[in-house]
């Protein structure tokens, strides 16, 4: 028997640690780590709760499921979207990467 | 099992969880910061096992350190300049990224205490029933068949339009040549 | 009635199916791209027909329409279902649709030059430029296929199963779904030549008018679910609901909830259906191929629009019963459709453009049936749609086709200029016979031909209703809206048909393919006939002799009215006199310069550029829209202010650090001077580098909002 | 927590251990007599530039973005073939559906070329 | 419950009265006796890898027509021991700029991700072994850790051309686990569940019978998993300069084959329980033993299966390898799938004999279409060999 608390706490401070690594990085590849993190802590708080409740109403995990399917298609286009973009400008540091800003 | 050594291990795997992950994010090179992303992945997968749902500590590791991590170790080795490049020095403006997260974090937790369940706790019990309820609930289209079917149209649309970017362009440059 | 539910649903799955296989696999194909859309519109067609059939054979259709659903998900234990349903107006929204689709689609892949040469110079996002050959010695031009012909087809495909889900809706978000979809559509095909710079302006234009009403939609939307909790056709007008709704009041102008709701709906119908002040976008969209046009801004997307106002006629119309004074809601709404009616042909008359005319002409007609929507006659409304949808198709249809013909006539002889110029043709109704004979009874039903046409008897159904409501403005200008409307159409087919060719290319015109007249033939058809099925049973003579049957699907209580003379009168008189007065005009039109109607240049030239709205616009929001964007936020704000401050420091820190390096450390403890040297330096550089304009701090000042916003939420609220 | 899943944390404690103890052994009983040559990175003989300068073509890349996305699918058909016996036809029919859309991802990159290696 | 009815529970029953006896509480004398019948079974597992290597070289020499190993001891089988010995006792080169951490975890992780697949698997009925209900994902999942490791050698060994390798044995491996995992379907669709033990129970018709495609692409897949000839790309010296683990030596270089044969006898195992019935034989369900000895025998007839093919057939190119598995297999194994499962929802309530006939009549026919095609796409051109050219030679 482990606290339902304890749960949701891990997921939200790994979600904050997530956010963080977003906020701070510097190279897209980095932001993209962070976003999984997020994605993670999500699906931990998707399936506490799930399973905290009846688990009679498959909806948490059917949810996490389509998460999980979320995060591949993310991480495919992301990852496309940095390579293709490093192909022309030789970099996957967001802050040179500033044609939209001029 | 005894609950005294459960809670041990539980904390002890949520101290790697955390304290990986915050590795991950602070560390200099990509692919270190990658290595500690998937035991961080691996250790929540444990947290899976805790909570009795084996299924998904399985396909976590699967779709998470099996195929993510895996491709995000690519696009990193791909996208280096040379053999040894670190990721530049400093992360930028940490203390306002420090300021705004657990400004996040304290309101996070003030909702979460707000739950009624809150104080409640999950057994440790294998629910092994689940797996098939799962498949039952993925496919019926009384259920989430329809979800299910979109979820697999959006792989399809990510799939092709990773190709096209990560191709595509490569060709187009490969005639400019 | 099991296997015609599974019809209703397969409708729009097949052209979406036709979407993805060809713009996955088949877009370098040019036979099996036409073949697989032409084969997926021809089964919905078919599954259209048999439902529609069906339809009007069952005897109590109105009370039970067909109607199936399913959940779609479940958040919490609230499903949300989606789900499809066929009314009486489905059913009369489905058939116009699925036969207008269809022809258009045959159409195309004669207006594509299918089966011609591949032109030389010819490149993807230009219209073709036709393919050189040689005859006897000296070279010339002749038509040559499309670039992007698979694409075409495979947006258009898209574009049906829009269209057929929005009919097929039973709740405004999927319905919501297939409008938005349309409107990328419409923006992709408007854009389809997108190396011409005048698409593209027209596609962004078209996109951007047609966004500003949706938001407004949107948030009608949001506001519907907030107050009822559904979006169901069946759940928000069912009484009880609506008089929930009528009973709820909003601080805003007094309007009740419903009202509110309805006329936040309606402004993306304005939107939509081009109605004042939003039609700007209409007569550019003209850019696009002109099967595009009949389609999208003639035949189903505007009419989209309509659509809607009739659906959420209850909303609108909140608080109203039959005989009585017309609501705020719905005086905003009859007095925008009969403005717009009176604006769009006053601007019809002065076009020079075959296709210009036609767009500000459907501008017209569908303010027109917002007017009936707006004066309590929404089911009329929905007869002048059948009725518009088809006649309009058509003329666009014939004018695609006689453009063509010009066109070709300019490659034979060589000679260059505007193809689609009416003063430049005449002489026509020689050379083109279908074209012409088709033109002319789409025109007539334009016009409004008294008995015979389509367009008279949903005209003078409008105009009758208009007539009964008290204090006849509308009338009067819905009436002298249909005078110019029969005027310019006769002057439109005066122009292009009557007299001597103007131009040598409009006299070597020829002609178009079978897989273009043929659709034509069809559509006249319809234009004739489709009116018959509405004739009142109170019209004088043959009335009540012909059965309405529109009148008793609908269920239009045609006894509650008076059919009184005047309207009628009015409405024969009107037409007549108009096209008379057309043709008396424009008959001897010699020149490609002068237009007869011309009098007074100044107000001329005004009135065809659309009353300047054009420039207002520009004047009013673009310019200061880019303004706020170019200069004060990228200038001001960003450069000068923030990397200004931030740039000061960084130097300030810089010439500290480089002045503690001359002035202190070099005689004395050098190290020490030389670290904080470093070290200043290193954090100006740093201070530097922190401003980088970039996503992520904008990230970091929402997160900021964000979190002051949740914790006084959980402060005060929880 | 569950015996089973006990037991499979055992072999992941104890499956490292004891390659890390025989490689520690050997390293006891090997013989250290580094010296720089020995030491250099391996490149067929030829002299190590101090920075080696190296781009890899991103065509593995795509085999590896392919094999996710088909691994997230096929993943997603265990549970379904677990609960088949439980299932209406209708589900069936969407498992059979969900394998087809798999199908035309596969044969759309093999028509786009994309797993010919180069 | 005696000896021959449950050897293992016996033992450990034993093992724990003895403990009992010695006055440790419950808990503990559990966990300690997991922890030594964990620890022997690694240990008696990684040794046996000796027995592997030498029957590896012996039967090799046999079909090549040599002696192979003959000197020490009875059929030169303790042969591996001195090699042991030798590679013990060599020493350590760590090249500069490795990264020491991953450089040094790589192969030991190579060697446990095959290892911890043992804890699941029941090589005899009452088997120890955890009965996981995602017994089948489990082993992909874990299966999925080496790739990782592979490309963390490559990497940290800070040399481009282990790199290089890494990233082309890495692609290799990813794109063979699709036809795999798809394969390794076949037989959790026939059982409805994923835990071996169901699966094994249930197959009163081996897998192999029912869906003879589905086991020789899991076989082939295998072979390419762990990296055998004709897949043998890893290490293929005239390609790339000796695959990821060039920077290897010693020991650590070691642990990576002993990880392959591991592996290859591991897949193995798993052939045998997920097509072969596992322990299933008269008698097994009474005495285990029984069971064990069929289980092995089936295991030793997949393992030569393996080497024979090793020792007959040449090595594929790399593109030739890519197109197999996702051009052939991958295809072949979903329209496999599919067929199967509209079969199986169209036979329902038939006899089992029908049911086996109407999958076994499938599969073949989908075989024998495949290769056709093969041939027809595939086969070079008869002019490309001109028969006096045979006849000259």
């Amino acid at each position: 028997m482990i606290p339902f608390a304890w749960y949701l706490l891990i997921a939200a401070a790994l979600f904050c640690i997530g956010l963080f690594g977003v906020l701070t990085r510097r190279s897209a590849i980095g932001i993209l780590l962070g976003l999984e993190f997020m994605l993670n802590a999500v699906n931990i708080n998707f399936l506490a709760f799930w399973r905290a409740g009846t688990m009679q109403a498959m909806s948490g995990a059917v949810f996490s499921v389509i998460i999980f399917a979320v995060a591949a298609a993310e991480v495919a286009v992301g990852l496309a979207i940095i390579i293709s973009v490093y192909r022309s400008r030789r970099t996957v540091v967001v802050a040179e990467i500033s044609d939209l800003k001029e | 099992m005894p609950l005294n050594l459960l809670y041990a291990v539980f904390i002890f795997n949520a101290i790697v969880i955390l304290g990986s992950a915050i590795c991950s994010v602070t560390a200099r090179n990509l692919i270190h910061a990658a290595l500690w992303m998937v035991l961080s992945f691996f250790s929540i997968a444990i947290l899976f096992v805790f909570m009795g749902i084996g299924f998904f500590a399985v396909i976590q590791i699967t779709i998470y350190i099996g195929a993510i991590a895996v491709l995000i170790l690519f696009a990193i080795m791909l996208t280096r300049r040379s053999m040894q490049e670190q990721e530049d020095k400093r992360l930028k403006n940490v203390w306002v990224a420090l300021l705004a997260v657990g400004g996040v974090l304290t309101v996070l937790v003030m909702t979460l205490r707000q739950i009624p369940i809150f104080g409640e706790s999950i057994s440790t019990t294998q629910v092994d029933e689940m797996v098939p309820a799962l498949g039952k609930a993925l496919t019926e289209p009384a259920q989430y068949g329809l979800l299910f079917e979109l979820a697999s149209v959006l792989l399809l649309a990510a799939l092709i339009g990773a190709i096209y970017l990560a191709f595509d362009r490569k060709k187009a440059e490969g005639e400019e040549k | 009635m099991m296997e015609l539910d599974n019809l209703v649903w397969l409708i729009p799955v097949f052209p979406l199916i036709a979407f993805a296989v060809i713009l996955l696999f088949t877009t370098r194909k040019r036979v099996l791209s036409h073949s697989i859309a032409i084969g997926s519109v021809v089964l919905s067609w078919l599954a259209s027909m048999i439902v529609v059939v069906s339809a009007v054979l069952t005897p109590d259709f109105k009370s039970n329409p067909i109607h199936l659903e399913i959940p779609w998900f479940t958040t919490g234990d609230t499903p949300f279902v989606i789900g499809a349903q066929v009314d009486a107006l489905g059913a009369l929204g489905l058939f116009f649709v699925s036969w207008t689709v269809l022809m258009i689609f045959i159409y195309s892949t004669g207006y594509h030059n299918f089966g011609q040469p591949v032109g030389d110079k010819d490149q993807p996002g230009l219209p073709p430029q036709g393919a050189a050959y040689k005859e006897h010695g000296k070279t010339l031009l002749q038509p040559s296929v499309e670039p992007m012909y698979g694409r075409f087809f495979g947006i258009a495909s898209l574009f049906a199963f829009a269209m057929f889900l929005l009919i097929l809706a039973d709740n405004l978000l999927t319905l919501y779904i297939g409008w938005e979809i349309m409107g990328l559509c419409s923006y992709l095909l408007i854009g389809f030549w997108y190396a011409k710079p005048s698409a593209r302006d027209a596609a962004v234009k078209a996109f951007i008018t047609t966004r500003l009403g949706d938001v407004f939609m949107l948030l009608g939307l949001a506001f519907l679910y907030a107050r009822t909790g559904s979006l169901q056709y069946s759940v928000i007008f069912s009484h009880e609901t609506l008089s929930s709704l009528t009973s709820q009041g909003t601080g805003i102008f007094g309007l009740n909830a419903a009202a509110l709701a309805g006329l936040l709906l309606f402004i993306g119908v304005v939107g939509k259906s081009a109605q004042w002040p939003l039609h700007v976008w209409l007569p550019d969209a003209m850019e696009g191929p002109t099967p595009v046009s009949a389609m999208i801004h003639a035949a189903t997307m505007v009419s989209a629009g309509v659509y809607l106002a009739i659906r959420i006629f209850p909303l609108i119309s909140s608080g109203w019963e039959t005989g009585a004074p017309l609501t705020t809601a719905m005086i905003v709404v009859s007095s925008i459709g009969a403005f717009t009616a009176l604006f769009g042909s006053t601007i019809a008359l002065t076009q020079r453009d075959v296709k210009r005319t036609l767009a500000y002409s459907t501008i017209s007609q569908l303010g027109y049936m917002i007017a009936a929507v707006g004066i309590g006659a929404p089911l009329i409304a929905a007869f002048h749609l059948l009725t518009h949808a088809f006649f309009k198709a058509l003329l666009f249809l014939d004018s695609g086709s006689v453009i063509h013909g010009m066109e070709h006539g300019q490659m034979h002889s060589g000679e260059h200029g505007d193809a689609q110029d009416m003063f430049r043709m005449g002489g026509l109704a020689r050379k083109m016979p279908i074209t012409f004979f088709t033109f002319f009874i789409g025109a007539l039903a334009l016009a409004g031909f008294p008995l015979l046409t389509a367009g008279f008897w949903s005209k003078d159904a409008i105009l009758t209703s208009a007539y009964a409501v008290p204090g006849r403005i509308i009338f009067w200008v819905l009436v002298t809206a249909a005078f110019l409307t029969a005027f310019y159409s006769m002057r439109q087919i005066t122009l292009v048909f009557l007299g001597k060719p103007r131009t040598d290319g409009a006299a070597h015109a020829s002609e178009s393919v079978k897989s273009m007249t043929i659709p034509l033939i069809f559509l006249a058809v319809f234009a004739v006939a489709i009116g018959w099925i509405g004739i009142p049973a109170a019209f004088p003579l043959i009335g009540g002799h012909v059965p309405d049957f529109l009148a008793e699907f609908l269920g239009i209580s045609a006894e509650g009215e008076v059919h009184s003379n005047v309207p009628l009168l009015a409405s024969v008189i009107v037409s007549l006199g108009g096209m008379l007065l057309g043709w008396l005009t424009y008959r001897s039109q010699k020149g490609t310069e002068k237009d007869a109607i011309a009098v007074i240049r100044p107000v001329y030239n005004f009135v065809q550029r659309g009353y300047d709205f054009d420039r207002l616009y520009n004047v009013l929001f673009v310019r200061p829209a880019k303004w706020v964007s170019e200069v004060f936020t990228a200038k001001w704000v960003d450069r000068v202010l923030i990397d200004g401050i931030l740039h000061t420091v960084a130097s300030g820190a810089l010439a500290l650090g480089s002045l503690f390096r001359k002035g202190v450390d070099v005689p004395v403890i050098n190290g020490g001077a030389d670290l904080t040297a470093r070290g200043i330096q290193r954090s100006g550089a740093g201070i530097r580098h922190v401003q980088t304009g970039q996503v992520q701090q904008y990230m970091v000042m929402s997160i900021f909002v964000l979190v002051i916003a949740a914790a006084l939420a959980l402060v005060f609220i929880v | 927590m569950a015996e089973p899943w006990l037991l499979v944390a055992f072999f992941f404690l104890i499956a490292p251990l004891l390659p890390a103890a025989g490689i520690f052994v050997a390293g006891l009983l090997a013989p250290k007599k580094p010296n720089p040559i020995k030491e250099s990175t391996y490149e067929c003989g030829i002299e190590v530039p101090d920075e080696s300068w190296v781009q890899f073509k991103g065509h593995y890349y795509i085999f590896v973005l392919v094999y996710l996305v088909f691994d997230v699918e096929v993943v997603f058909l265990y549970p379904w073939a677990v609960a088949y016996s439980a299932l209406p036809i209708y589900a069936v029919v969407e498992g059979i559906l969900f394998i087809g859309i798999l199908a035309a991802a596969l044969i759309y990159i093999w028509k786009k070329g994309a797993l010919v290696w180069r | 419950m005696t000896f021959w009815t449950d050897p293992i529970n016996w033992v450990l029953q034993i093992l724990e009265n003895l403990l009992a006896s010695w006055g440790l509480n419950h808990v503990l004398s559990i966990f300690i006796i997991n922890f030594l019948t964990v620890v022997i079974y690694c240990t008696m597992i990684l040794v046996f890898v000796f027995f592997l290597i030498w029957l590896e070289r012996k039967l090799i020499a046999r079909m090549q027509d040599r002696l192979g190993p003959n000197r020490v001891g009875p059929w030169g089988i303790l042969q591996s021991i001195p090699d042991a010995i030798k590679i013990f006792t060599k020493e350590y080169i760590t090249p500069v700029g490795v990264d020491k951490v991953i450089y040094n975890l790589a192969p030991i992780i190579v060697v446990a991700s095959v290892l911890v697949v043992w804890a699941i698997i029941p090589v005899a009925p009452r088997w120890f072994a955890a009965d996981l209900n995602v017994g089948v994902l489990y082993i992909i999942a874990v299966g999925e850790l080496g790739i990782l490791m592979v490309m963390m050698a490559g990497w940290s060994s800070n040399n481009k051309f282990a790199l290089l390798g890494a990233f082309r044995t890495s692609a290799q491996l990813v794109s063979y686990e699709i036809p795999m995992a798809l394969a390794m379907l076949v037989p959790v669709f026939m059982a409805r569940s994923m835990s071996l033990n169901t699966i094994i129970t249930n197959q009163s018709v081996w897998n192999i019978v029912l869906a003879p495609v589905a086991f020789i692409i899991y076989f082939l897949c295998s072979l390419a998993e762990v990296g055998r000839a004709p897949f043998d790309l890893l290490e293929a010296e005239s390609e790339i300069v000796a695959g990821y683990h060039i920077e290897y030596s010693g020991l650590k270089f070691g642990m990576f084959f002993v990880g392959d044969f591991l592996h290859a006898f591991t897949i193995s195992v798993l052939g045998a329980v997920l097509f072969l019935g596992g322990w299933r034989g008269p008698g097994a369900e009474q005495y285990p033993l029984l069971g064990f000895v069929y289980m092995t025998v089936k295991i030793i007839l997949v393992y030569m299966l393996m080497m024979v093919v090793r020792g007959t057939l040449p090595r594929l190119r790399i593109d030739q390898m890519m197109d197999f598995t996702w051009k052939v297999m991958t295809p072949l194994m979903m329209g496999l799938l599919v067929g199967m499962i509209i079969i199986d929802s169209l036979i329902v309530g038939l006899s089992p004999w029908l049911r086996t006939g109407a999958f076994l009549a499938f599969n073949v026919i989908g075989a024998v279409i495949t290769l056709w095609a093969l041939g027809k796409h595939t086969m070079p051109k008869p002019q490309e060999f001109p028969l006096e050219d045979l006849n000259a030679s």
